[in-house]
């Protein structure tokens, strides 16, 4: 591995005037809103989380809860590659290691990506370029960050491909994307983000456009190497299969904002968001006797530009009336805490919850 | 599209052969059109083609010579195989003790201007070529880099008055461009004197000269250039692949430069490709307006004049020149986009 | 003569004209550069008309310098056995010689004719048959070798060969051998090549050609530049025109078709042999151009002296001419008139009151501003005969009043004369013109429009114009077709009545094919005049006879002229001895100009 | 359920009858749909002349019966062929052999004419709610269509039928005038099966119903397909790669590999105790919401590699180059469909959960031995801590996967191989994830 000084740099960036993070990577109060024709896009509404080395957190929400933006917003790539007027409002502190980024030099994120975080796309297809081999794009990504020989990068890069578990990689290393299948292409996605050893790796939707045996491949492949490097892993999925096999700790994400946040075991089991049960219940499982019927969440997610006033999810919630004084359409819920380590941001009491999950919602799951 | 490993240099010979093959399919196709319509066409609307190669005080046996000279007593197939003859081993034109060899490749005979048409090509093609290429040059680096500007700048005051100059240079004929930019450069301000003079005679009074002839044509596609490029370079930097390029932290001007710019060259090429044809369409216009003793200047007076072997000769000579470019387009796509084979 | 210059590119440089034009004058206000200002400085141009029939800044001649022609139109060729066009003829003095030629004087006194190869004009017999010529001493070839009277009959001789050297004009051929019993020189199968037996040449000094029957203009047509020696060794047939061989003071250097042409001196021609040419310029280049536009505006800029083409500048460069540099401008007469004519085979033309009463209906006025107006288009046309030709009265006849009292039209007198035909309520009947010939199209819509307030309605048919001699060259077609009306233009090949007037008037001249008679005149009254005419050898006879035949085809109704064609020459700055010859209908004589000193 | 409730509510003229319902369709457990030796191959064309070099077998010889009234799930991976074999029982595509028999007619090679009459009774729901309906026209002029295609008019009029059918499948009538653009992913997909129910089909085959839609919107179409198949007596054929939605749906499934059913069983036959070693990796590999069961140490069937290319698939059973159980006969002999258990039938020498079909051949191909890989599932953090507790163990499986590699030997050539040639088989099924 070679080693950059990866932390040195930190000490030439302005540290802002906040309390220094507690956590490997945290996020506090994160905003991402876009400007468009028809009003303001609130993709991401004040979001915080915590996530240390060689952990895994899944950030699990439907289309358009602000899951992607999140990522994309810490890898800086909102703001790289903004051309014209509609430039995206970004907001809130990112420190990743010791270092606030939203505040940092562009071009100082800009070495990092790549090298500290990497990315792992959900269609490998589209996210690698069609005209460069497989081989040509990761000794470019390889030769970024570290002053090697093209032969080096190279050999660097069949390494990895080997790793990732493509045979013959000194001949597939000269492939084009599309002689690829769909899952030697998200290896090759995945061999190319790590061949810095990224510190954070976010990889988003990295199974969705695979097959279920392919999918099961990726995970193992992912899970492996995140033990081998010991990198910090945030998993973007609306699959909660996916989530509960590979996370430490659980985001769910609902209208830009974290409804509920805690480890994996919490989440599944003690639910305490009527968003969450929604989910819980409007997933068939194999792992169950087969239940009559699903109980799905009533109608669509909200639209981004005008998110409900109160709980966002209270036009969908079959407890909206719960609380007194109509409070949920009114007042927005903060996250508070329900348990050790577990948040989630509701009007009803923990009492009130406790007793629907319990009685209500577990029984029929 | 079959997919499969590169191709090797076996297949892009077959390729390449089959190309040719199509080429020439395409050339002897191209000849009977011309031929049709200066030798079939007139005789049905019942004028002889022989009367339209005397003078005024037509002589009947002037008109005899020239039928006999011209072949145009024999049937249309005969005529054209002796063309084909031609251009492989020559041919000889007798009439009345006047014997006149057109060693291959015979490309024909004017009477008009009792000239062999290969060494009239020879002459003029290379100023067409010079007026083509400079001007496709020019168009693609103006024409290209506006478009991306246009597109890194979407929305600005530049992108705008970037896209509104395209769009007069996509609507403006060019004799007109040409006329007002001889008109203000030349003959007005007095900046470029736009007079074609041999490259051999003074390369810097060439390049002088060539420079207004080269802008005028070069705008009209740079505008159409321009705009396709901005097109699609914004479709591309909606791409994942971009995005990607970004995350492994690529510099902003390699991302555009590089990995953009390789992607938004596909739908350019393909578009320069089509474009050649009609570039010599606009090389003609602007070689009238100019003066410049091109190609198209010849066939221009050889179609006032019904001088057919001219215009058949610079018809194949210039078909054969799109086909050969359209070709190193497709040879140059399949190296820009490994996704295309050469199949 | 043939005139090929407005062609259909034109159209399109005419549409961009406007806006070009008006930025010009814009520019050249600015210029502040008035070197065009001001008549006969050194510098400066000669003033209006300053060489119109007289010779502009002679005295500031010098020897040496390039010469540099512009055109539009290359000739047809530049042998002298087969070109045709006015401008090529002019062009052709510079290299070939001929035993007569016109005076290099200004005006009329170009037409006259002056020995050149010859020591003098020819010694004719008595009944006019015998023409013959002593050869002057010292005129040789480029090669320096003596041109023989051997070498004048084998030129002569090439016009029989006219399945190879097709395009000229064969006055000699037909004159000399009417019934075509010479074959030419090419399928010629004496020793020497020269079987022609009205030409006999004693010695190498001596030509005698024996005419079968007297023609009064036989000299005029030896004048012709298709009379040029041609040596049978140099002879190249088809291809002689792209490097003819010289017998005048210059010769071909390099010539490509259609793109340049350039002349440099003859060291062997010496000027002691040769009385009329002077040979100021080193040099004379041609260059040729697409763009008329361009071209005139680069003899306006002084990048080129001269436009070879002689025809008068496009419609924008005239404007801005006209406005700026009015002393560069000449307005000469063109000898060519412009005119209607009536097919007789076509009903109800067949009347002569019916085509009277189509020259009464006209409204010259209008006509004539199609044509461009008195300065660009030229006088009204009141007769048929150009003014350059001899016995020609100008405006002084004009038996339909046309210039004056009914040149807006007389609408009683065609009604009296559509009555007189039987046709009081008018009839229908089709003009054809030319589609390549924007100015005859605006013509026949004028004609059409003024016809119309006496009853009488006209299609117009625009036929190709490239291919005139087939549509309405053919009588046959012509009758088909119905055109009633014909719009075209006609000059002089040689100033004599004969030479503008037999082919149109004669009834010899109606042709199958390549008709130029289109009215079908066939009266006796004409062809006995013209019989007359060349049989005359007396010149004030002669002029006589041409005004005669003149007034006949005017009273038989038979043409309607628009105009006398004048044009708008530009005449460089650099130019000197410049002066407008009848001998070549206006133009410029070429062989003579000089650069300023 | 709010939309349960509205559902109930609305009367459905082919139910108000009561014996009506009967008589339109045939009798609950009667064959609907019979399919024998079906057959579709994608010929691949090459060069100047458009030679057919070979063929994409998509679907490749397949037998089975739908029963009015139930479910048939079909679930494979990408390229096994299902989508091709939706559209030859709709017959959208002609197929190349074999034969679909409609309540006992066949219909294989029906003219378009003859089929108009059959298009009412088969019906189709796509997967993708956004490109399957035209943006131009109003949500009125979708449902409508199939009645001005067919010449029908149903009693009341087609506006006034469309709306039924709008707030049958849970939307609201006075949506009727309004465009597709104006609807949610889950809504546009109840405007298809609007459109689908016009007709009042007796077969709806559905390919992909729900895989392009948000979780919580899938349970809302999963249960309208429910209810719909309880209220009007629909006979289903649902296509999807997701195991747990086609459980959930089906009475019976159908699992392809290859273009061949390998297994075809009751939904709890088949989910209790798969029989075919590619179903048991199929349901394997599907990730469990649950994370316990990751810390009670469950092991994972990993198979190895991708899918063979349909264009040549391996010999004798398709499934021999990636299943740990393959022996020489795998290899030559294709097994048959058989019937080992009273409803359920299976493709394979060597099932598990029943009598071997070859016991006598029990030398393992060498490709077999590498053919998969058992993991433990858990998250990284705590693998690695696993590891750490178990340092001296002597099995370790990462361990093993280092050393056999991923794809060694003629396995991994084999693979790489299909890797190439892979995607071609998708071709003719673009609509496949």
């Amino acid at each position: 591995m070679t080693e950059l000084s990866k932390s040195g740099a930190a000490m030439t960036e302005p540290v802002k005037d906040s309390r220094p993070p507690s956590a490997f990577l945290e996020v506090r109060d994160l905003k991402v809103h876009f400007p468009t024709d028809d009003g303001l896009v609130k993709s991401v509404d004040g979001l915080n989380f915590t996530l240390e080395k060689g952990k895994t957190l899944g950030i699990v929400g439907e289309s358009g809860s602000g899951k992607s933006v999140t990522s994309l917003g810490i890898m800086g790539l909102h703001t790289a590659g903004q051309y014209g007027k509609r430039k995206a409002q970004i907001s809130g502190e990112i420190w990743l290691d010791g270092t606030e980024l939203l505040s940092a030099d562009p071009d100082y994120v800009r070495k990092l990506r790549g090298r500290e975080m990497a990315m792992i796309f959900q269609d490998p297809l589209s996210a690698l370029h069609p005209y460069y081999t497989i081989g040509q794009q990761i000794v470019e990504a390889y030769r970024i960050h570290n002053k090697v020989d093209k032969k080096t990068a190279r050999r660097r890069a069949v390494e990895m491909l080997d790793r990732v578990g493509i045979p013959q990689p000194d001949k597939r290393v000269d492939s084009y994307p599309h002689e690829f299948s769909g899952g030697m292409r998200q290896r090759a996605m995945i061999a190319m983000s790590l061949v810095n050893n990224p510190e954070l790796l976010i990889a988003d939707e990295p199974t969705t456009a695979l097959d279920v045996t392919v999918q099961a491949q990726i995970l193992d492949l992912i899970r492996d190497l995140q033990k081998e490097f010991g990198s910090a892993v945030i998993v973007i999925t609306h699959d909660l299969g996916v989530v509960a096999e590979l996370s430490d700790d659980i985001l769910v994400m609902y209208g830009g904002r974290c409804i509920e946040r805690g480890p994996a075991e919490k989440v599944f089991y003690e639910p305490r968001h009527p968003y969450t049960w929604g989910l819980l219940g409007s997933m068939p499982r194999l792992d169950r006797e087969q239940t009559e019927r699903l109980i799905p969440v009533k109608g669509s997610p909200p639209s981004l530009i005008n998110i409900p006033s109160g709980c966002a999810f209270n036009p969908r919630c079959p407890y909206a009336d719960v609380p007194k004084d109509n409070v949920t359409r009114t007042v927005r819920p903060e996250l508070s805490e329900v348990g050790s380590q577990h948040w989630a941001a509701c009007h009803m009491t923990q009492e009130q919850r406790e007793r629907i999950w319990i009685e209500e919602i577990a029984p029929k799951l | 599209m079959a997919r499969g490993t590169a191709a090797g240099p076996r297949a892009v010979l077959a390729y390449l052969i089959r190309r040719l093959f199509a080429a020439a399919v395409m050339l002897v196709v191209i000849i009977l059109v011309v031929f049709g319509i200066f030798f079939l066409v007139p005789r049905w609307a019942g004028v002889d083609p022989a009367t339209m190669f005397v003078g005024k005080q037509a002589d009947p046996a002037a008109i005899e010579a020239v039928r006999q000279k011209l072949g145009l007593g024999e049937p249309i197939f005969v005529q054209v195989w002796e063309f084909f003859k031609g251009l492989f081993v020559g041919r000889t034109y007798a009439s009345g003790g006047d014997v006149t060899n057109c060693a291959a490749p015979c490309f024909g005979y004017s009477f008009r201007n009792e000239q062999a048409i290969w060494p009239v090509l020879t002459d003029r093609f290379p100023v067409t070529l010079a007026l083509a290429l400079g001007a496709a040059v020019l168009w693609l680096i103006f024409g290209v880099a506006a478009g991306v500007l246009s597109a890194l700048k979407r929305g600005s005051l530049w992108d705008r008055g970037a896209m509104i100059v395209a769009l007069s240079g996509v609507s403006l004929p060019i004799y007109f461009t040409g006329l007002l930019s001889l008109a203000i450069f030349s003959y007005g301000l007095g900046w470029l004197d736009a007079q074609y003079v041999p490259f051999a005679e003074s390369p810097t009074g060439w390049f002088g000269g060539m420079i207004l002839p080269w802008v005028t044509l070069a705008f009209l596609y740079a505008a159409m250039y321009a705009r396709i490029t901005r097109a699609t370079m914004l479709e591309i930097l909606g791409e994942d692949y971009i995005r990607t390029a970004r995350a492994k932290g690529l510099r902003e001007p390699v991302v555009i430069g590089k990995h953009a710019m390789r992607s938004t060259m596909t739908p350019i090429l393909t578009m320069f490709g089509m474009d050649l044809g009609a570039l010599i369409g606009g090389a003609i216009l602007t070689e009238t307006t100019f003066s410049l003793p091109g190609l198209g200047q010849a066939v221009l007076t050889a179609i006032n004049t019904k001088d057919l072997p001219i215009i058949l000769g610079v018809t194949l000579i210039t078909s054969l020149a799109v086909i050969f470019a359209n070709l190193v387009v497709d040879l140059l796509y399949a190296v820009i986009d490994p996704r295309v084979r050469l199949s | 003569m043939i005139t090929q210059r407005t062609t259909g590119r034109r159209k399109q440089a005419v549409a961009a004209a406007a806006v070009v034009a008006a930025l010009l004058s814009t520019a050249a206000c600015g210029g502040g550069d008035d070197k065009n200002e001001g008549g006969g400085s050194k510098n400066g141009a000669a003033g209006f008309d300053a060489a119109n029939n007289k010779a502009a800044q002679a005295s500031l001649a010098k020897k040496g310098g390039t010469l540099k022609f512009a055109g539009v139109q290359d000739a047809d060729s530049w042998d002298t056995t087969r070109g045709y066009y006015g401008f090529a003829w002019n062009f052709m003095r510079y290299y070939s010689r001929t035993l007569v030629t016109g005076n290099a004087e200004p005006g009329a006194a170009g037409a006259k004719l002056t020995p050149d190869l010859a020591t003098s004009t020819a010694k004719v017999t008595d009944d006019g048959k015998t023409y013959t010529y002593t050869l002057r001493d010292g005129v040789t070839w480029e090669d320096g070798k003596p041109i023989t009277s051997q070498d004048i009959k084998y030129g002569i001789e090439r016009q029989w060969a006219q399945d190879v050297l097709s395009g000229g004009p064969v006055y000699l051929k037909d004159i000399l051998d009417p019934k075509g019993e010479y074959k030419g020189p090419y399928k010629d199968k004496s020793k020497d090549k020269l079987g022609l037996k009205a030409i006999e040449t004693p010695d190498a000094k001596t030509i005698i050609f024996k005419l079968p029957q007297a023609n009064s203009d036989f000299e005029d047509i030896l004048a012709l530049a298709s009379s040029a020696p041609v040596r049978q060794d140099k002879d190249t047939k088809s291809k002689y025109g792209l490097k003819p061989f010289s017998s005048g003071p210059y010769k071909f250097e390099s010539y490509t078709p259609n793109k340049s042409l350039v002349l440099v001196r003859n060291t062997e021609w010496k000027a002691s042999s040769d009385p009329i040419r002077k040979a100021y310029p080193d040099k004379i280049t041609l260059n040729l151009f697409t763009n008329a536009n361009d071209m005139d505006q680069r003899l306006i800029n002084g990048d080129y002296d001269l436009d070879i083409n002689q025809t008068g500048m496009s419609p924008q460069g005239r404007t801005t001419a006209l406005k700026k540099h009015k002393a560069n401008l000449d307005n000469p007469v063109s000898g060519y008139v412009r005119y209607a004519v009536f097919p007789q085979s076509v009903k109800p033309f067949d009347n002569e009151h019916c085509r009277k009463a189509v020259i009464y209906g006209a409204d010259h006025e209008s006509l004539q501003t199609a044509r461009g107006g008195p300065v660009a288009g030229g006088d009204i046309g009141t007769n048929m005969l150009p003014p350059s030709v001899p016995g020609a009265e100008g405006q002084k006849y004009d038996p339909y009043e046309s210039a004056t009292t009914n040149k807006n039209g007389n609408v009683a007198k065609a009604k009296e004369e559509l009555k007189a035909c039987g046709k009081p309520n008018g009839f229908k009947t089709t003009i054809a013109v030319r589609n390549n010939k924007p100015v005859e199209v605006a013509t026949a819509e004028s004609l059409q429009a003024s016809l119309k307030k006496v009853g009488i309605t006209v299609d117009i048919d625009q036929y190709d114009g490239a291919q005139t001699s087939g549509i309405i060259g053919s009588p046959a077609n012509v009758k088909k077709k119905g055109y009633g009306i014909i719009i075209m233009g006609w000059g002089p090949d040689f100033p004599t009545v004969q030479g503008f007037g037999l082919p149109l008037w004669s009834g010899k001249y109606i042709l199958e094919s390549g008709n130029n008679n289109f009215a079908l005149i066939d009266d006796k009254t004409i062809d006995g005049l013209f019989d007359s005419y060349v049989k005359e050898l007396d010149e004030a006879k002669k002029v006589e006879l041409s005004t005669e035949i003149n007034h006949k085809v005017m009273e038989g109704g038979y043409y309607l002229p628009f105009v006398f064609e004048k044009f708008v020459n530009w005449r460089g700055s650099n130019l000197a001895n410049v002066y407008t010859t009848d001998n070549y209908s206006g133009q410029y004589d070429f062989v003579n100009l000089a650069l300023k000193k | 359920m709010s939309e349960n409730a509205e559902d109930k509510a609305v009367s459905i003229p082919a139910q108000s009858t009561g014996s009506a319902t009967l008589t339109k369709n045939a009798a609950p457990g009667e064959t609907l749909l019979k399919v024998t030796g079906l057959q579709k191959h994608f010929p691949i064309r090459k060069g100047l002349l458009q030679r057919q070099v070979g063929a994409v077998r998509a679907v490749d010889g397949i037998d089975f019966e739908v029963k009015s009234g139930e479910t048939l799930g079909v679930v494979g991976e990408s390229g096994c062929g299902k989508s091709t074999m939706g559209r030859l029982i709709t017959r959208l595509l002609e197929p190349t052999a074999g034969t679909v028999e409609f309540e006992g007619r066949d219909i294989t090679h029906l003219g378009v004419g003859a089929m108009r009459p059959m298009r009412r009774d088969v019906q189709m729901i796509f997967q993708d709610p956004y490109s399957s309906l035209n943006p131009r026209h109003t949500i009125g002029t979708i449902v409508g269509a199939p009645f001005k295609l067919q010449g029908v008019t149903p009693e009341g009029g087609i506006k006034k039928e469309v709306q039924r059918l709008l707030s049958v499948v849970g939307l609201s009538p006075e949506h009727y005038n309004r465009y597709p653009h104006e609807f949610s992913g889950g809504q546009r997909q109840r405007i298809g099966i609007a459109r689908a129910l016009a007709l009042n089909p007796k077969l709806v085959v559905a390919d992909e119903p729900v895989s392009a839609l948000d979780v919580s919107i899938q349970a809302q179409v999963v249960n309208l397909l429910d209810d719909l198949q309880q209220e009007l007596g629909l006979t289903y054929v649902i296509i999807a790669h997701d195991l747990s939605v086609v459980r959930h749906v089906s009475d019976r499934i159908a699992v392809m590999y290859l273009g061949k059913i390998v297994e075809l069983a009751d939904r709890d036959s088949l989910y209790k105790a798969p029989m075919h070693p590619y179903t048991k990796a199929l349901m394997s590999a599907v990730p469990i919401p649950d994370p316990r069961r990751r810390s009670a140490k469950s092991e994972r069937i990993l198979l190895k590699g991708d899918v063979p290319s349909p264009i040549s698939p391996p010999s004798g059973c398709r499934f021999h180059t990636r299943c740990w159980k393959a022996t020489e006969i795998c290899k030559t002999v294709e097994p048959p469909l058989l019937e080992l258990k009273p409803g359920q039938q299976v493709a394979c020498h060597h099932p598990e959960n029943a009598e071997d079909q070859a016991p006598h051949d029990t030398v393992l191909l060498t490709a077999a031995r590498d053919a998969v890989e058992l993991v433990a599932v858990g998250t990284a953090a705590e693998l690695a801590e696993a590891e750490r507790a178990a340092a001296a163990a002597t099995e370790e499986p990462a361990d093993v996967a280092k050393t056999s590699g991923p794809e060694a030997g003629n396995a991994g050539d084999d693979a790489a191989a299909a890797a190439d040639a892979g995607t071609e088989g998708e071709s003719p099924e673009p609509t496949e994830k």
